[in-house]
């Protein structure tokens, strides 16, 4: 057990944000009201601390190499290096665009903060479980955060009600999501993910109903967390009631996080299986990315709007997984669009909470009508977000789009590249619409004050250069992408546990 | 020398800086600030672009393909369906076609930006204005000097958006905001085909590179790896996305709109640049098209349909824009014919003229509106020669350059156009050479009638000004007359010395120089059949006939007559005329069955719905899809349990699936 | 000696059951003690695995499974409680503020 | 097998029917004079106060959940004791204490936040 202690070293990012959870929770109480303002920052620094725990770990060439660590419970490797940096870039946009909001608001700061981090820790341990009873655990360590975040502004209705959604229909799924994994122990024996996809080939396990049955009920709680159709019923309502920031949040980090979890378990433990579930999330992903655009079409509401076509995005991001026989080239293009969504999608909400007035007022598509004369550079902001959004160049999110449609295409989906252009068409209709109410429109009587935080100006920079940067220089990010793919898919991690 | 090729990549960045400046800092920084970066900056790329040019002639098979850094390095060795590895790299290939291309764009571009800034120097949003233009010169030039389909697609995309942007430019007009939405969902249709054909492309090829298509094709043809349907059905595609762009049948109906722009937008954009760039992405790719026969027809008899219907209906139009802006198609109908039949000397050359006539009388169009107070009503026009003298004189070289009039530029490009389309044409009979040349020939009379009647009717007839505008006739600064008097220059004298040869039926000095391109692509290939059946001095007098009759006929007409309706061609075309006029009911009939049909289809879809509360366009298809998007999200009751029950038929689904596969 | 298809079954009849009570139920109290039931469900098989195997993963992810039911308890009755306050009921079906 | 299950059934059905032939003797038997105190719900001895079905105080609540939260927690002490003495050693004695401290600090936060302040 000595190197127990030595092991501690691999998980530093996931310790820094731990820590800083706890810390952000002692300050609360230890500081006097006036100063709650440092609470902010020090979730800020917490998570920038991590990043450069995270960078200290790529410098230290971990990603290449995957290291097991406690007994094959986690493991670190480039995938959850690559994940962990999304999360993070998901928790400091986060952080940012909260802090006036939280003030504002009058929402409760230590533990809004504490729950971030503890969400953020949630993400960043699912993307270490290499085994799926601490997968489970981090996977709830997310959800019982995020709900709690999306009913904090308790003054409204709306948030209440959102957290009581989210919360029934989570622990619903995620009852699904355990019974699954109850069941594919059951068949197996083993919880470790490495063990399983051993155990499917040695034992030939493929007509097994247990195990197949579980996979499916996994898949369904993942689906759930992802928005896939039609487990995303919960979506549009949560989106809309939770305070703005919250959504900006998790709509991105969430989501992720979730792809994450799934595509290791998907790719590692069920591989020899993928002529079960790939059909299945196919048609998931046709579904989705479908009904997400259409129904986003009828939105007036611009919070309601970004819900849905967080719906659409993890139709695309589902396309991704499904084209598994593309290998890290399909899990590459999840895991960059996943860092591309998170840049663009956070940005977008960012610039509604700039436009929004307190009480989540001004959320309304009409309230941007000529927002480019008043407040060109919001504006100016705002239309790269939708143009990344639609997936057009030159921005993050064409590439991110085209890298999804070339693992399709090479793993054969014809069928569902087209159905991916034809979905994107749609959805520019919506997108580009925003575009339109800001430069092409009158203004509306009540010119739109915005609230002109630094903190979310820095925001919406940030994302808006992350966006920009990933479409016009993706290379780096891309190779990174790239890399944690083949540390999954690469059969990086040898067989542990029992057979 | 090689220098300027080393950093041709200057030439889009400098505009794009350009942009950037003017839309950050344009307001606070003043007009003239504006006005120096936008235009400088321009001025620079041209700069660049000569440079380029002389650069290019000094480097042995002329051609020069640089990567700057790769842009999307995709694929890990070994993985993968298709056996290459792709890559898009942000690169640029300079080569004839590229080359003059790039100086259509910069020097007709620099002329209208120097224009504008007499023509919109009162406008309120004169930064703004200057930041779009700038960062659609460098789209543009973008979309011509990249070296793969992908980097074209950046371009593509951003002189569409900047389209629409400067057709709503000014927003504050209900029109002008509904032009602006119609280009764009127009457009949309074209883009689809245009991705779906590049997304075929590369699973054909494994490239996107225009080298490595173009020098792959007949080979992998040859060999059995593409099929030669293939190659149509991507050629077809593409053609979509061409008819999008350059406004042909069936997808013309956003261009006439497009002139709610401000005028130098219409003459830069809408006639001069943007609307080509279906032509160059044909020319582009020529050796696809020279394997595709059926697509190179569909193309040539879908250029001359255009050019002949537009050009019907361009003459019952009074609005001076909207005349030129039919014309604009028209004469994009021909470019395409010529691409067709895989003249792109041809068509290229007739770009290149049209860009400097078509951009001048729409200039001048604009020198007539800032005179009148932005009147462009031809009836309510008349003996403007008197009042504005230089407008009238370089209109009229416009006129009779797009006439046809020897020895002015458009003469030698459109006879070059209908001589090869003769002497080529298809293998199909619907498009074989006279079929083609006979269509072509026709619109060319069209051409010169309707132009000559929008002449006569604007600056001759009787004079049916408004009073009060009448005051107030001015001739137009002298940063407008000067642009204009360029372009009158390069429209008498910008066709002759590249295309005089071929009154003898040689290879032009044009074709000298950009055939190359083409040899290399289509090596191997049979020689084309080129034979001409008539010598070609006979068909240039032919069509100089041709000109003169359709000019004379509008001078009995319209020169000394007073105007009165029904004007003469109205009452010689009788039910005629007013079937132009509704522009052959086609507009109708898309109304009828895109956007009454779309509601009608919506409306079945989404059953018994309240109308209220959705402030939602009903545009066409996009407000059925609409509906439909109402109809889904009326299953969002709100209500727990409903969404619990979505979850459990998803979750018995999906396990009965991998039970019982 | 229990076959442990046996323990499946049960557990399995019990998760439907607690399904069950998800959709028919209205008392947002009444449906989490029936998520709370499939929780416990979902024990019961892991606890007959983990006797058929002898290991002790199964028993130990009983334990996180308790653990995690309790802190969604935690969780779901301050949430609900919240929604009482605003809207005097725990009702699920009215709760449709947010729709379409 | 089921045969190992014979005594389980025996004893279920004495014990059901006993409470059962308890209940109905009694009701046949015994003479029924009906008072406000007999009729009152039984509470361990005390005089009950008001209807029962009154609403709890959220009070109650939140010291049900606190309580609920910190009970369960031990739950992760129990193993950890087994396994102490022979694999966990020292670096299992850090980690239990890393453990509970996180859980006074939640301890620490609910009190000073007056969660547990009856008032």
């Amino acid at each position: 057990m000595s190197n127990s202690a030595a092991q501690l070293a691999y998980l530093a990012p996931e310790l820094v944000v731990a820590v800083g959870a706890v810390a952000v929770l002692a300050l609360d109480i230890l500081l006097p009201e006036r100063s709650r303002r440092l609470l902010a920052r020090a979730t800020a620094a917490a998570l920038l601390a991590s990043l450069a725990a995270v960078w200290w770990l790529y410098a230290g060439e971990v990603a290449g190499r995957p290291e097991r660590l406690f007994t094959g419970t986690l493991v670190r490797d480039g995938y959850s290096l690559f994940l962990d940096a999304v999360f993070l870039l998901a928790g400091i946009l986060g952080a940012l665009v909260s802090a006036r909001y939280v003030d504002r608001e009058g929402l409760q700061s230590g533990e809004y903060y504490a729950l971030m981090l503890f969400a953020v820790l949630g993400m960043m341990l699912m993307a270490v479980s290499a085994e799926l009873v601490t997968l489970f655990i981090s996977y709830e360590i997310l959800s019982l955060s995020v709900y709690v975040l999306s009913g904090i502004a308790r003054g409204r209705a709306e948030s209440a009600e959102a957290a009581m959604k989210y919360f029934l229909l989570g622990a619903f799924s995620s009852g699904f999501l355990i019974y699954g994994i109850a069941l594919i122990y059951g068949a197996t024996g083993t919880t470790a993910l490495e063990a399983i996809g051993a155990a499917v080939m040695s034992r030939g396990l493929f007509g097994n109903s247990l195990l197949l049955i579980g996979m499916a009920l996994v898949t369904v709680g993942f689906a759930f967390k992802v928005a896939a159709v039609p487990f995303h019923g919960w979506v549009p309502d949560v989106y809309q009631g939770a305070p703005l920031p919250v959504t900006a949040f998790m709509s991105a980090g969430v989501k992720a996080a979730a792809f994450g979890a799934l595509a290791r378990v998907l790719f590692t433990a069920f591989g020899s299986l993928s002529a079960v579930w790939q059909p299945a999330l196919w048609l998931l992903a046709l579904l989705t990315m479908v009904l997400g655009n259409t129904a986003a079409i009828a939105q007036t509401n611009i919070k309601r709007m970004l819900a849905y076509s967080s719906i659409a995005h993890a139709g695309y991001m589902l396309a991704g997984v499904a084209a598994y026989t593309a290998g890290d080239v399909a899990l590459g293009s999840v895991l960059y669009y996943a860092l591309v969504y998170t840049a663009m999608n956070i940005g977008a909400f960012a610039v509604v909470l700039v436009v929004g007035r307190e009480g989540e007022g001004n959320q309304e598509l009409s309230d941007y009508r000529g927002l480019a004369v008043r407040h060109p550079w919001v504006a100016a902001g705002m239309a790269l977000f939708m143009v990344s959004l639609s997936g057009l160049p030159p921005t993050a999110g064409f590439l991110g789009k085209f890298y999804i449609l070339n693992a399709a295409l090479r793993a054969n989906l014809i069928g569902l590249a087209v159905a991916l252009v034809l979905a994107s068409l749609i959805s520019w209709y919506y997108y580009l619409r925003v575009v339109w109410l800001m430069y092409f429109i009158k203004p509306g009587e009540a010119p739109p004050t915005l609230s002109g935080a630094p903190s979310l100006r820095l925001a919406v920079g940030m994302a808006a250069v992350l966006v920009l940067i990933l479409g016009l220089w993706p290379s780096a990010a891309l190779n990174l992408a790239q890399v944690a793919a083949l540390t999954v898919t690469a059969g990086g991690l040898p067989v542990i546990g029992r057979p | 020398m090689q220098w300027f090729l080393e950093i041709a990549w200057w030439i889009p960045l400098v505009p794009l800086l350009g942009a950037i400046a003017n839309g950050l800092a344009g307001k606070r920084l003043g007009k003239t600030f504006v006005s120096t970066v936008g235009v400088g900056t321009v001025a620079a790329a041209f700069g660049l672009a000569l440079g380029a040019l002389a650069a290019l002639l000094a480097v042995p098979g002329r051609q020069f393909q640089r990567d700057l850094f790769a842009w999307i390095p995709l694929g890990s060795p070994g993985a993968g369906g298709f056996g290459a590895t792709f890559e898009a790299p942000v690169g640029y290939l300079v080569d004839p076609l590229a080359a003059v291309m790039i100086l259509v764009v910069t020097g007709v571009g620099l002329l209208i930006h120097v224009y504008s800034v007499g023509y919109m120097g009162h406008d309120e949003g004169y930064s703004r204005y200057f930041a779009y233009l700038n960062l659609f010169t460098a789209s543009m030039l973008l979309l011509v000097l990249a070296n793969n389909f992908l980097l074209m697609f950046v371009g593509w995309e951003g002189v569409g958006l900047c389209s629409y942007l400067l057709i709503g430019f000014w927003y504050q007009k209900e029109s002008a905001a509904a032009a602006g939405k119609k280009a764009f969902i127009v457009n949309r249709v074209g883009d689809f085909g245009f991705v779906i054909g590049m997304l075929l492309l590369f699973l054909a090829f494994g490239t996107l590179r225009f080298t490595e298509v173009n020098g792959l094709a007949r080979p992998l043809v040859e060999q059995g790896m593409v099929t030669a349907g293939m190659i149509t059905a991507i050629t077809l595609l593409l053609f979509v996305g061409a008819t999008g762009k350059s406004a042909q049948l069936p997808l013309w109906v956003w261009l006439p709109d497009a002139m709610e722009g401000p005028t130098p937008v219409s003459a830069l954009i809408h006639a001069a640049t943007m609307v080509t760039a279906g032509v160059y992405m044909i020319a582009r790719t020529g050796a696809l098209w020279a394997l595709a026969p059926l697509s190179g027809a569909v193309v040539a008899i879908t250029g001359a349909l255009t050019a002949l219907f537009a050009a019907t209906i361009a003459l019952t139009q009074y609005d001076l824009k909207r005349v030129l802006a039919y014309s604009t198609i028209s004469q994009l109908g021909l470019m395409l014919l010529a691409a067709g039949v895989g003249a792109y000397t041809a068509a290229i050359f007739h770009l290149m003229t049209h860009a400097f006539f078509k951009g001048l009388l729409f200039l001048a169009a604009g020198s007539i509106m800032h005179a009148l107070g932005n009147r462009i009503d031809l009836r309510e026009m008349g003996q403007l020669r008197r009042r504005l003298p230089q407008t009238f004189l370089t209109f009229g070289v416009g006129w009779l350059a797009i006439a046809g009039v020897p020895p002015l530029a458009g003469f030698w490009s459109k006879d070059e156009i209908l001589a090869e389309a003769l002497a080529l044409g298809t293998p199909y009979w619907w498009a074989s050479g006279p079929v083609l040349w006979g269509i072509g020939t026709l619109a060319s009379f069209l051409t010169a009638f309707y132009m000559s009647r929008a002449f006569y009717l604007a600056f001759f007839s009787d004079q049916r000004l408004d009073r009060h505008v009448e005051a107030h006739v001015h001739e137009s600064p002298r940063s407008m007359t000067r642009p204009l008097w360029i372009l009158a220059g390069l429209s008498i004298l910008g066709g002759a010395p590249f295309g005089w040869q071929a009154l003898g039926g040689g290879q032009t000095t044009l074709g000298a120089f950009l055939d190359p391109v083409w040899a290399v692509a289509a090596h191997g290939a049979p020689e084309a059949a080129h034979h001409a059946p008539v010598p070609n001095w006979v068909l240039m007098l032919f069509a100089t006939g041709v000109a003169v009759v359709g000019i004379l006929i509008a001078r009995a007409g319209y020169r000394t007559r007073p105007f009165e309706t029904p004007e003469p061609a109205q009452r010689t075309l009788g039910p005629f005329w007013a079937f132009f006029e509704d522009k052959w009911h086609i507009e109708a009939i898309y109304h009828a069955v895109f956007v009454r049909g779309g509601t009608a289809l919506a409306r079945f879809l989404a059953g018994p719905v309240d109308q209220g509360g959705v402030d939602r366009a009903v545009n066409g298809v996009a407000g059925a899809v609409g509906k439909v998007g109402t109809g889904l999200s009326r299953a969002q009751t709100g209500l727990v349990r409903s969404y619990a029950m979505s979850i459990l038929a998803g979750a018995i689904l999906v396990v009965a699936y991998f039970a019982f596969r | 000696m229990v076959p442990t298809i046996a323990y499946v079954i049960v557990s399995a009849v019990l998760f439907t059951i607690g399904v069950a009570g998800v959709l028919l139920r209205r008392n947002a109290l009444i449906v989490f003690m029936s998520i709370e039931l499939m929780l416990n469900a979902v024990n019961l098989s892991l606890a007959g695995f983990a006797r058929q195997f002898g290991s002790a993963t199964g028993q130990v992810f009983i334990l996180f499974v308790l653990a995690v039911a309790a802190a969604e308890v935690a969780v779901g009755l301050a949430i609900i409680l919240a929604v009482f306050r605003h809207r005097d009921t725990v009702d699920v079906d009215n709760m449709n503020l947010m729709k379409w | 097998m089921l045969k190992d299950y014979f005594p389980i059934l025996v004893m279920l059905v004495m014990a059901v029917g006993f409470g059962v032939t308890m209940i109905f003797l009694s009701s046949i038997a015994g003479r029924k004079r009906p008072t406000a105190t007999k009729e009152s719900p039984y509470e361990c001895g005390s005089i009950p106060v008001g209807t029962a079905r009154i609403r709890f105080d959220v009070k109650f609540y939140l010291v049900a959940i606190l309580f609920i939260l910190f009970d369960l927690e031990v739950v992760f002490l129990w193993p950890w004791a087994v396994l102490f003495i022979e694999r966990l050693g020292l670096f299992g004695l850090v980690e239990v204490a890393i453990f509970v401290g996180i859980l006074l600090v939640g301890f620490v936060y609910a009190w000073r936040k007056g969660a547990l302040e009856w008032q």
